[in-house]
């Protein structure tokens, strides 16, 4: 049934854009956007253990309702630059970072992104950004929370804001980068017969993502600009005591941070769209519903950061009217999710690795989506804002649906970009142990946030204590779970078995126009476009391959 | 959009001969001048609570005037104009909720007290 | 070391049945009512939760892979695209408006309420009964009757949280907050500061005492009861000479306060403000921001000079000044 | 942090694109979009001007009055004929007459290095009244009003201006060396476009300050 031709005949081409040249001029000062995506993989993975370092530190912390691992001070640095690292130096850049900068040129017909020296720029400000956040951290780290919110971040915490608040910023200069290269290349270099409606959902979720990168990051710059000129010179602008509003920093700050939670998801998003098509050998069910769902969300997103504020002093009237468009921005992600599950009715599905990541997805994101319309809603924000309800609710999102989706698009590209099978008995089982860590560790945090367990805790009530170590266990198999993948996906580059171009049998220019792994400039000449995305139905027998609509 | 190349029929011949007549310039940058003058004589007048939005009004103009005939956005693809709008339309949704936050604070009466309301 | 021996003593002490609470106490007026949304939303969630995952397992092991059965091509269906983007926002507006319906019973304050006034600061709570006493960290209050709390911060942000209430507000500095409830269960609850503020941020944790209406009034007549909040208020109006320009007179430099508090007035540059708490605070403050029309801006600052608690209790003095035709003493 | 206008001296196609009509249409559009994160960087500002204005009325129209409206009129002028300047060096550059390039390239750089030089007068005045926020900031005015937060957000917003001013020119500069050098008369002009597009931004963003700095209060 799989249709590509015998492997021999398509061993990767000697010249691909990995082989073409070893030297560490041609990786450090590469225009190919592959390689951009292999350097963003390479520090993305960096900063990813070093986050995960702290939650380890935090999670043994809470062990103990009295907390005596660490003082009450480096508790609070710890949670913040976890915070900070998993969010600005993880979760923003890498599935646009890696997946994205290496497939969206290829799915699109197009040799390179549309600014390729802009391209490697945003890896160099990424990784000066992320210089700067490091040597904060080096220097005593900062303990105003990942929020800074004032006037604590700017007038009372005696930590190294300044310098943070200058990582983050540079950091955000290379997201805009990012956003700005993908947004141009998606409009002005497709190849022909590649419409918008024959782009794959992947494409569409990055373009989505974009949109919101070019839009909400300038804002966070202005407001840590505005953060760092408030905490030098005390002019006054968040500081009370000086005719200042702390509820404006609010503002400002989640102007940006609520839509940066949907530059983290969307990309996943788009990872599950390819792979649930791929595995179930079906077109995406209703694939115009689910590419308008991603710039929907683009968009509702911007309208919906008061639900942040509900109780911060915010006008109640403006927390009613955030409150109704934070249950409208759920709804395109449910749409989603039910086109996924009826994507695979009547498909033919295939439970391998990256298949696996997705039903963690499917259920961890249902979740994690459901708990988002408590905390949108005005009455019971009241008492689950700012508790542990809130960390396990975006944790679901974020580890539970970006890092899934990100493992699972990393497995199933995996050969396209280094030529090499990861071992699939290693990767489900690591599967497996990411999803029943995830669970024991976060779902007891529901549990604690409605019994009223305030979020940034060092030192917990002595009732929590049993679910905190009900946590804190499942938070070690989690990091386990973790750490398998790096370890035999490392070591599948040189023992692996050498993939074909095309192992899933997979649609799509990335997998059937592009040797594997791609040369340089991706295809020997432009492809023309000519079949629908996800054309499956070609692949069967003539008389099956009428779609069917059902009516 | 129906293929990547629809620029063609907004650039014209070769090199693309984007920009307007310099006649086209010159009115503009009349208007401009006008528009600065306009604002600052306006400003002693005193229109009560009109001032802020005629000083706005005025603004807005002179910058859709640089926008579309200076930045050439009149003669640009489609795409083009949908970027500059975009850019505006997410400012306004910028200002317009936080202002709707404070200018709402005050509405809810908090003391229900039925003695003490107006 | 110290640490895993603690971890292994809590193993141990861990006998089964030492309190491992999964739902919190429920002991205010509105807490029945935020608990009904929850399960309510609990019962969405898991009916949708369990709608997906059974449909995804179900379809993963129906449609698996076997050779020979190939996928059918399914383009898509409107009805069930629309089915599925209606009925969720059915739910969801559902969800919102009785969201809303409890969110304004905690927003409203009853007239009837006791007023507390409520002072953060870094890592401790200072609350000052309507008849003097003060506390740190602990609130006594009776049960049946609404406490209403006015807070303000001296510093940076907290928020004043007592989960067995399910109430919780920001206490802002620069700005007051309000927040009420009333207790209907006696007992010993938490009370937590919710908003990170510093290095003992899970330090500024208290204890809310609901007395039965007479314990509370033993345990007044007990707590010794400095001034209350109005009598010192009305010190500090004359000590720092507030009177000479806010009094009766005509031709007063300040408007007459009395009879003023809950109304709009007229500000110089246009537009008008409610006469409330935070306009009284600003204008002791920074004078100069908001002057009421007809008034030139003469007042001196008096930042620096009064604290949060004096503030306090000036708010509650010119609260209590009643319209001139009749005094009206608030409890 | 280059704009994408930083393949100024490519004189014909890069490698990855078609033809030069669709690199042409990508420099624009990536410079559109560049533009987009500049109008969200001043809106943060705006949005904080706004908030605070309508707070506290009477201290902002006490310290507006003390800016030089005059002053402030001329400058716009100013701005808006460097402006005009810039359209005609791209005029110039369209037709690749290279010297028309380079002399109204120089103007609109003259035309903004006279605006900082207004700039720098008004700020010196301020230094002379003390008005720069921070310990000796002190001002006639009703004391304890938040005048300084006016000051504040004046120089935070004119400061952020000029910078991108600034910047603005040394491109100019730059630009106009280039053409000297002839890279211009080849169909890869569009560089010399999107320099246009910044600075007329850059001119976009002062005609909004200007009426919200300093006629605010005027007639009171």
């Amino acid at each position: 049934m799989n249709a590509t031709p015998n492997a021999a005949s398509l061993r990767a081409p000697r010249d691909n854009y990995i082989t073409t040249d070893y030297s560490w001029r041609s990786w450090l000062l590469t225009v190919d956007h592959k390689r951009i995506g292999i350097l963003y993989l390479l520090s993305v993975t960096g900063f990813f253990f070093l986050g995960g370092l702290f939650a380890v530190l935090l999670r043994l912390e809470l062990a103990t309702p009295q907390g005596d691992l660490v003082q009450a001070e480096t508790y609070n640095k710890l949670f913040t630059m976890h915070g900070l690292v998993m969010i600005f130096f993880f979760l923003v850049p890498s599935i646009p970072g890696v997946l994205g900068n290496f497939f969206v040129p290829i799915m699109i017909g197009a040799k390179d992104m549309a600014f390729p020296r802009l391209n490697l720029l945003s890896w160099y400000v990424y990784m000066i950004g992320g210089a700067v956040s490091f040597l904060a951290i080096v220097m005593g780290g900062v303990d105003t929370g990942w929020t800074f919110y004032a006037p604590y971040s700017s007038t009372y915490s005696n930590s190294n804001v300044a310098v943070t608040a200058v990582g983050v910023f540079i950091t955000g200069f290379s997201s805009i980068l990012t956003g700005l290269n993908i947004l141009v290349t998606v409009h002005k270099m497709r190849a022909p017969g590649m419409t918008w409606f024959r782009m794959p959902l992947f494409v569409w979720a990055h373009y989505a993502t974009s949109l919101i990168m070019v839009l909400g990051t300038p804002v966070l710059a202005i407001t840590i600009l505005l953060l760092a000129l408030e905490r030098l010179f005390h002019i006054g602008i968040f500081d009370p005591k000086l005719g200042g509003d702390p509820v404006l920093f609010q503002h400002l700050f989640w102007f940006y941070s609520h839509p940066a939670v949907y530059i983290m998801i969307l990309p996943a998003m788009g990872v599950i769209s390819e792979l649930v098509a791929a595995f179930s050998r079906k077109r995406i069910f209703g694939y115009s519903f689910v590419a308008f769902s991603s710039l929907a969300i683009a968009v509702l997103g911007f309208l919906v950061w008061g639900h942040h504020m509900f109780l911060s002093g915010q006008s109640v009237y403006a927390g009613v009217v955030f409150s109704v468009l934070s249950f409208l921005v759920a709804i395109p992600s449910a749409v989603k999710v039910f086109n996924w599950a009826a994507t695979l009715y009547k498909g033919s599905v295939q439970l391998s690795t990256p298949m696996m990541y997705v039903l963690g997805f499917l259920g961890l994101f249902t979740i994690g989506g459901l708990t988002g319309l408590f905390l949108a809603c005005l009455g019971l924000d009241v008492h689950v804002h700012d508790t542990y309800f809130v960390v396990a609710h975006f944790h679901y999102i974020m580890v539970g649906g970006a890092v899934m989706a990100f493992l699972g698009g990393l497995h199933y590209w995996w050969p396209k970009m280094f030529g090499k099978m990861y071992p699939e008995a290693l990767g489900k089982f690591s599967a497996v142990v990411v999803f029943i860590g995830f669970n024991l560790t976060f779902f007891p945090q529901f549990l604690l946030g409605y019994l009223g367990m305030p979020r940034r805790y060092h030192a917990y009530p002595d009732e929590f204590a049993v679910l905190n170590v009900l946590s804190s266990a499942g938070a070690s198999i989690l990091g386990i779970g973790y750490l398998l993948p790096m370890v035999y996906l490392i070591w599948s580059l040189r023992y692996g078995k050498d993939a074909v171009q095309n192992p899933w049998g997979a649609k799509g220019l990335e997998w059937e126009k592009a040797p594997t792994p791609p040369p340089t400039f991706n295809f020997e000449s432009t492809p023309v476009v000519t079949q629908e995305a996800y054309a499956y139905a070609d692949d069967l027998p003539a008389d099956e391959r009428a779609e069917v609509r059902y009516v | 959009m129906s293929s990547s190349h629809e620029s063609h029929e907004a650039g014209g011949h070769d090199g693309g001969e984007h920009g307007h007549g310099l006649g086209a310039y010159f009115a503009v940058f009349g208007a401009l001048l006008v528009g600065t003058w306009l604002t600052v004589w306006i400003a002693e007048k005193d229109l009560g609570a009109w001032n802020t939005p005629v000083a706005l009004g005025i603004a807005c103009t002179k910058a859709t005037l640089v926008v579309l005939y200076f930045m050439h956005v009149r003669a640009s693809s489609k795409v083009v104009w949908l970027a500059a709008a975009i850019g505006f339309v997410f400012l306004v949704i910028l200002l317009g909720f936080t202002i709707s936050d404070y200018a709402t604070r005050e509405w809810l009466e908090i003391y229900s007290d039925p003695l003490l309301s107006r | 070391m110290k640490f895993f021996a603690s971890l292994v003593s809590a193993a141990q002490s861990y006998d089964g049945n030492s309190n491992l609470p999964l739902f919190p106490p429920s002991a205010s007026t509105i807490s029945g009512e935020v608990d009904a949304l929850y399960w309510f939303l609990i019962g969405v969630s898991v009916f949708f939760s369990a709608l997906i995952c059974a449909l995804v397992i179900g379809f993963t092991v129906r449609f698996r892979r076997r050779p020979g059965v190939h996928p059918t091509p399914i383009e898509g269906s409107l009805p069930l695209e629309l089915l599925w983007t209606l009925v969720p926002l059915g739910i969801a507006m559902v969800i919102f408006v009785w969201g809303v319906k409890v969110y304004f019973r905690t927003v409203r304050v009853p007239s009837n309420a006791m007023q507390i006034d409520v002072t953060g600061k870094q890592w401790m709570w200072k609350l000052q009964h309507p008849t003097g006493q003060r506390e740190i960290n602990d609130l006594h209050v009776p049960v049946g009757v609404p406490v209403k709390l006015r807070m303000i911060s001296e510093d940076v942000i907290h928020s004043f949280y007592i989960p067995a209430f399910r109430i919780k507000r920001d206490v802002v500095p620069g700005r007051y907050s309000t927040t009420w409830f009333e207790a209907t269960k006696p007992g010993e609850y938490h009370l937590f500061c919710a908003e990170y503020c510093g290095t003992k941020h899970s330090q500024m944790i208290g204890r809310v005492y609901a007395l039965d209406p007479n314990d509370y009034q033993k345990w007044l007549a007990g707590a010794a009861a400095s001034e209350s909040p109005r009598e010192a208020g009305e010190k500090l109006f004359t000590s720092l000479r507030c009177d000479t320009c806010h009094n009766a007179q005509s031709g007063a430099r300040g408007p007459d306060l009395a009879g003023l508090w809950g109304r709009q007035v007229e500000m110089r540059s246009g537009g008008a403000v409610p006469f409330d708490a935070d306009y009284v605070r600003e204008s002791v403050l920074n004078p100069a921001a908001r002057i009421v029309k007809g008034y030139e801006p003469l007042m001196p600052s008096y930042s620096g000079q009064v604290s949060e608690e004096q503030l306090l209790a000036l708010v509650a003095y010119i609260e209590s000044l009643a319209a001139p035709q009749g005094a009206k003493t608030k409890p | 942090m280059s704009d994408s206008h930083g393949g100024a001296h490519v004189a014909n196609l890069a490698h990855h694109f078609e033809d030069l009509e669709q690199q042409r249409e990508a420099h624009t559009l990536g410079m559109w979009a560049f533009l987009i994160t500049e109008i969200l960087f001043f809106g943060g500002l705006f949005a904080a001007y706004v908030v605070y204005r309508t707070a506290y009325p009477e201290a902002f129209a006490n310290a507006s009055n003390q800016l030089d409206a005059r002053l402030g009129g001329i400058n716009t002028a100013v701005l808006i004929g460097s402006s005009f300047t810039m359209v005609l060096a791209v005029h110039a550059a369209e037709r690749r007459r290279k010297r028309a390039i380079f002399g109204w390239l120089w103007a609109t750089v003259v035309l903004g290095a006279v605006f900082l030089g207004v700039k720098y007068v008004e700020y010196s005045h301020k230094w002379e009244h003390h008005l720069i926020p921070g310990p000796n900031f002190l001002f006639e005015g009703a004391p304890g009003g938040s005048e300084q937060l006016f000051f504040a957000l004046y120089f935070a917003m004119t400061g952020l201006h000029a910078f991108h001013m600034v910047i603005g020119a040394g491109v100019l500069i730059w630009l106009s060396v280039l053409a000297l050098k002839g890279r211009f008369d080849l169909p890869g002009r569009n560089a010399v476009e999107m320099a246009g597009l910044y600075w007329h931004f850059v001119d976009l963003v002062w005609i909004f300050l200007f009426p919200l700095l300093y006629l605010l209060g005027r007639h009171a």
